[in-house]
């Protein structure tokens, strides 16, 4: 044993990233470790940015309707929401009260889907790779719902400004009865497997744990915030689409644990609680669904030509599976909104890691990095290092450096 | 057991047909494209695809009989993916690009455009003759 | 952490218009109602002076710890425009309030103080301000940049309408790579067709004028 | 038998053992995948999958990394390989007796099981990334951690053996003649189940597979250990992961399952040879599916700090039960 402090701890390097199996989306981590142990943790976003926003300033509302649904490959209906919400504030369009029980409905089942999805990832990251194919096969139901009411899986293209693009059939409700039956039934099942195997226990209770005051002050949001006692849930807060209709209670940990450690374990309680009130939601949306147009301006022509007058700004907010999304628009009578900046839910919650990752160890850094469920995104693009120099690699020429290859290995 | 209370699913799965399905063949044939040539001659099956819903929004269609060329359709495309020719009064479609919104086929007043059921799109060439619609 | 007292919209402007009188500019509330029951979310907006900002958040503080949603931003013409998006009264149910101080930062002087000392999650949006406006946040925790690459060039911002946003060089239009320029004639239409045929004659004409073009070599490899 | 003859004998054996090996494990590493996809409710691999996969892993270029020490990192899986494969000259396979063997071979048997494990540690540190240099630490941490239970369970019936009174207990081949469970009463049948557990533990660990592959742990470290490895010295490593298989299978077979179908029916001597192979795989099919697919396919990977309070307090534990037991049971067998 040592006294000098400095040779007992010499901290060393760990990166992971931009891309690494830990990882579903790029992003850049540096940690500073002593052992296992992580003493400092730091990143770097934007890997991949995309410009979305750059992009929509140069387009028409229709069309950046449609870029919402790609701004996350799982919240395709969230995003395009708040979007829409915001322009229907701007231009004072009334959205016909059925679209608002569509928007309703199709968001609720993007919460089934993408809340298991979650917790398929995060029991991979554990490395319980059973748990990952069990939730995923389990997630088809809704998907497959999903597809059936808006005519694809992932981006299903059914928001447009001043109501929804496509109502919900009279044949197509059995199939939603069945699937809300469906997670009915499996919901004691699924919390059995999630919350009482003793390995999930080991590896995330008191595991990445973010406390109230965190939580507040990095401005957290959904089950990330939840999670940490802070309740905070805008479809109970702030009363949009049917939301304001229903009666709803945010999701606490404490409620079904007894107590709100804010570690792992209670994100992945609170997710998994969701999904069964989102079938609650779903069940109470269908009993008051009124009936009528499900937009308010059928004719696109004609809101084209709207685009054009609308003068002002607002912000159109909702509750993603991940928690707040946030839109600002402002128009000022151009075709294309003058300013329209986009808060993705991951954006609130990236600042979060911090405080979870440091003092826990390099095994935790899957399951932490992904407990708060980021969706950042990705694009097809390779940054070379290489002494120090960096530069970015096109699709083009990977593929040229690639036939080089094969040709030199193949001669 | 309550600690792992995996196992006893797991063992019933054990005895239970798996979930996947096996679209195209069971296993990777060593030639996919001498499978799939098979495939065309008759001597072999395809397992059939997940059928797609009713209004599923797979490849574009466009029929040119009633297209004035307003070019509606290329304004609220988010992709670029249709082309107008203005001198043709005709549009040509990058589906490679297309982002099956079906937006277009909304605006479209004289209905020339349409969403088919195809959805088996891949190719290694994005320009390649079937993924240009005209 | 509930808030002792909850204040209509009306009382929370009042608070913020008696306690900094000249420093807010405008202030308007706009409300909005959907699905059957209508009832109603409620949205401030608070034009602030910029030396105000920092006061108002600590004064917003007092009334309901916010959550700060995000800062956004507007290049509007002769000076850029700031609004930070909070919300207060979260966990009352239907009683959130979003709250926007707008403060507009005149070119000539693009600065403003940072708000991360009240509220230490707003450093993540201060950066992505700093490179995105080319604003500088002053007392900034941490002044790295977020989104973009460490090689994009200095100088340029991409929200930014003026000389310093993307040139035209910078975009590399991807649909349009590879796009083949030339394509061979489109089939003929069956002249019994309709009225069109005399424009399709004459697009044909000058369609077929053209080589008709090798398109294999456009192909990749 | 001349010099020659035995020298041919054993090179022959040798040869023939590594063939078989190789060959084997990679198949059980098959059925392993097919029985973890079931359970998954998947299709899964091909029962040839890994062969292919070896296959092309041999065809593709080996990348030694800037940082790399060549002449050990090209090393390293050669010696995984090899020492794999000698451990398997030592064990009975069904009736088929040992290549080489001797007194107190089941020692040295213990000893050589770490030889592929240290292969790939000092192939990690080699590597030169910190992904490597990580999991070779964390093997290093397992290899100590294991160490303890499974020399419990193989003493405690190597003593068991020679309290009964039989000669050279420390040979496999008299335990594998002498099957342990006639030799016990009831009680230390008892002891015997808690060994037989604790070494169906140990397996996955030996093998790197979950809940005990911290030192690979794809999500964490991407491969570990063997992230830089690549093209041939890969494909080595994954057949010596095929061999280790067979190892540790044969190995409890040995030790716990040794019956042969030919001491129970009468069958012709080439019939019987034929018989106990079969039966012998069968047996390893059975500690696959229990001690590595089950076991991987129903829990979580283990922190490090947890797989060492595993080995070393609860499984040291449960083998100390164990012994105590078999002991408890030697001593009212009154011997």
């Amino acid at each position: 044993m040592s006294d000098d402090p400095q040779k007992k701890m010499t901290p060393y390097t760990v990166p992971i990233g931009p891309t690494h199996p830990a990882l579903k989306e790029p992003v850049m981590f540096t940690f500073q470790m002593n052992g296992e142990q992580i003493l400092k943790a730091d990143f770097a976003p934007g890997q991949t940015h995309r410009g979305i926003e750059w992009m929509g300033m140069r387009r028409n509302p229709v069309q950046i309707v449609h870029l919402t649904d790609r701004i996350c490959g799982i919240c395709g209906v969230s995003h395009s929401l708040a979007f829409a919400r915001a322009m229907e504030q701007i231009m004072e369009i009334e959205v016909p009260e059925r679209a608002d029980y569509v928007r309703t409905i199709i968001a609720e089942f993007e919460r089934i889907q993408s809340h298991l999805l979650w917790a398929g990832v995060a029991a991979h990251e554990l490395g319980f790779d059973t748990l990952l194919h069990l939730t995923w096969r389990v997630r088809e139901q809704a998907m497959d719902t999903i597809e059936l009411l808006t005519g694809n899986r992932v981006n299903y293209g059914i928001i447009q400004v001043g109501g929804v693009r496509r109502d919900f059939t009279p044949d197509q409700f059995p199939a939603i009865e069945e699937t809300l039956q469906y997670y009915s039934d499996l919901k004691s099942k699924l919390l059995k497997i999630f919350l009482e195997d003793k390995t999930i226990q080991m590896r995330c209770r008191d595991c990445g744990v973010l406390s109230y005051d965190d939580a507040l002050k990095l401005c957290t949001v959904g089950p990330t915030a939840r999670a940490s006692g802070l309740n905070m849930d805008v479809r109970v807060d702030y009363p949009f689409a049917a939301y304001g209709d229903l009666a709803i209670e945010p999701i606490l940990p404490d409620a079904y644990m007894g107590e709100t450690r804010g570690d792992v374990f209670d994100r992945i309680v609170v997710r998994l609680l969701e999904v069964d009130q989102s079938v609650d939601i779903i069940r109470q949306c269908l009993d008051r669904m009124p009936a009528g147009e499900v937009i308010a301006e059928p004719k696109l022509a004609k809101l084209l030509n709207q685009f054009k007058k609308a003068h002002g700004e607002a912000l159109g907010r909702h509750e993603a599976p991940r928690g707040e999304v946030l839109h600002y628009v402002r128009m000022d009578g151009k075709e294309h909104p003058t300013s329209w900046k986009v808060k993705a839910s991951s954006y609130s919650n990236l600042m979060s890691w911090i405080p979870m990752l440091e003092g826990e160890q390099i095994a935790d850094i899957p399951i932490i990095v992904a407990s708060i469920d980021p969706c950042l995104s990705c694009t097809d693009r390779v940054a070379v290092v290489r002494s120090g120099e960096r530069g970015i690699m096109t699709k083009e020429e990977l593929h040229r450096l690639s036939v080089e290859k094969t040709r030199r290995l193949s001669a | 057991m309550a600690t792992l209370p995996m196992i006893p699913e797991l063992l019933r799965q054990l005895f239970r047909t798996p979930a996947t399905n096996a679209f195209p063949a069971k296993y990777l044939p060593s030639s996919v494209t001498e499978f799939l040539a098979k495939v065309g001659r008759g001597e072999a099956a395809i397992h059939p695809p997940v059928p797609v819903p009713k209004d599923f929004r797979g490849k574009i269609t466009y029929d040119p009989t009633g297209c004035t060329g307003c070019s509606l359709c290329a304004k609220v495309c988010p992709a670029h993916a249709i082309e107008v020719l203005k001198d043709e009064k005709r549009i040509r479609i990058y589906v490679s690009q297309c982002i099956f919104c079906s937006q277009c086929t909304d605006i479209c007043p004289k209905g020339s455009l349409a969403m088919s059921d195809a959805f088996l799109l891949a190719d290694e060439n994005r320009y390649a003759d079937h993924l240009i619609v005209e | 952490m509930k808030p002792a007292k909850l204040l209509t919209p009306e009382e929370v402007v009042a608070v913020f218009a008696k306690k900094f009188g000249k420093g807010i500019l405008e202030s308007r509330i706009t409300e909005r109602c959907e699905g059957v029951g209508k009832r109603p979310s409620y949205d401030i907006w608070l034009d602030i002076d910029r030396d105000t900002l920092h006061p108002a958040v600590r004064e917003l503080i007092a009334i309901h710890f916010p959550h700060l949603g995000v800062i956004s931003g507007t290049d509007i013409g002769d000076a850029v425009e700031l609004n930070y998006h909070f919300s207060i009264y979260y966990g009352t149910k239907h009683g959130e309030y979003m709250v926007t101080l707008t403060v507009a930062l005149p070119k000539s002087d693009l600065r403003v103080a940072t708000i991360a000392d009240l509220i230490p999650g707003a450093v993540f949006s201060e950066r992505e301000k700093q490179e995105m406006l080319g604003v500088e946040v002053v007392g900034i925790p941490d002044g790295r940049r977020l989104f973009l690459p460490e090689e994009f060039p200095e100088g340029v911002y991409p929200w930014r309408k003026d000389e310093t946003g993307i040139r035209d060089g910078m975009v590399k239009d991807l649909w349009a790579v590879g796009r083949p320029a030339n394509r061979p004639a489109r089939p003929a239409i069956p002249p019994e067709e309709e009225g069109v045929v005399q424009a399709a004659e004459v697009a044909e004409a000058k369609v077929t004028a053209r080589e008709p073009a090798p398109a294999e070599e456009e192909r990749h490899e | 038998m001349t010099l020659i003859e035995t020298i041919l004998a054993a090179v022959g054996g040798t040869v023939a053992m590594a063939v078989f090996g190789i060959v084997a494990g990679l198949f059980f590493l098959g059925v392993d995948r097919k029985f973890a996809a079931l359970m998954q409710a998947r299709i899964g691999p091909p029962l040839r999958q890994p062969f292919i996969d070896a296959a092309k892993l041999m065809r593709k270029e080996n990348i030694v990394p800037e940082n790399a020490i060549p002449w050990i990192f090209n090393g390293a899986p050669i010696l995984a390989l090899a020492s794999a494969i000698t451990i398997l000259l030592y064990l009975p396979v069904g009736s088929i007796m040992p290549v080489l063997g001797g007194a107190g071979d089941l020692i040295l048997v213990m000893y050589l099981l770490t030889i592929p494990a240290l292969a790939m540690v000092v192939g990690g540190f080699a590597s030169g990334s910190p992904y490597a240099t990580v999991g070779a630490q964390r093997e290093m941490v397992i290899l100590i951690a294991y160490e303890l239970p499974l020399a419990i369970a193989i003493i405690a019936i190597a003593w068991r053996l020679s309290m009964a009174g039989i000669a050279d207990p420390f040979s496999l081949t008299t335990i594998a003649a002498n099957p342990v469970w006639g030799v016990v009463g009831p009680v230390g049948a008892v002891g015997l189940l808690i060994l037989l557990g604790i070494l169906a533990w140990v397996t996955p660990a030996e093998l790197s597979r979950i809940p005990f592959d911290a030192q690979e742990a794809e999500t964490e470290l991407a491969g570990g250990l063997l992230v830089e490895y690549s093209g041939k010295n890969f494909a080595l490593f994954y057949l010596a992961q095929a061999v280790k298989t067979i190892v540790m299978a044969a190995l409890a077979v040995a030790l716990f399952l040794p019956w042969n179908l030919s001491s129970f029916v009468a069958m012709a001597p080439a019939v019987a040879v034929a018989a106990d192979f079969v039966f012998f795989l069968a047996k390893v099919l059975l500690v696959v599916f229990f001690s590595i697919s089950l076991i991987r396919v129903s829990m979580a990977r283990f922190r490090i700090n947890q797989i060492v309070s595993i080995y070393w307090v609860w499984l040291g534990l449960a083998g100390f039960v164990g012994l105590a037991l078999v002991m408890i049971d030697a001593i009212l067998a009154g011997v």
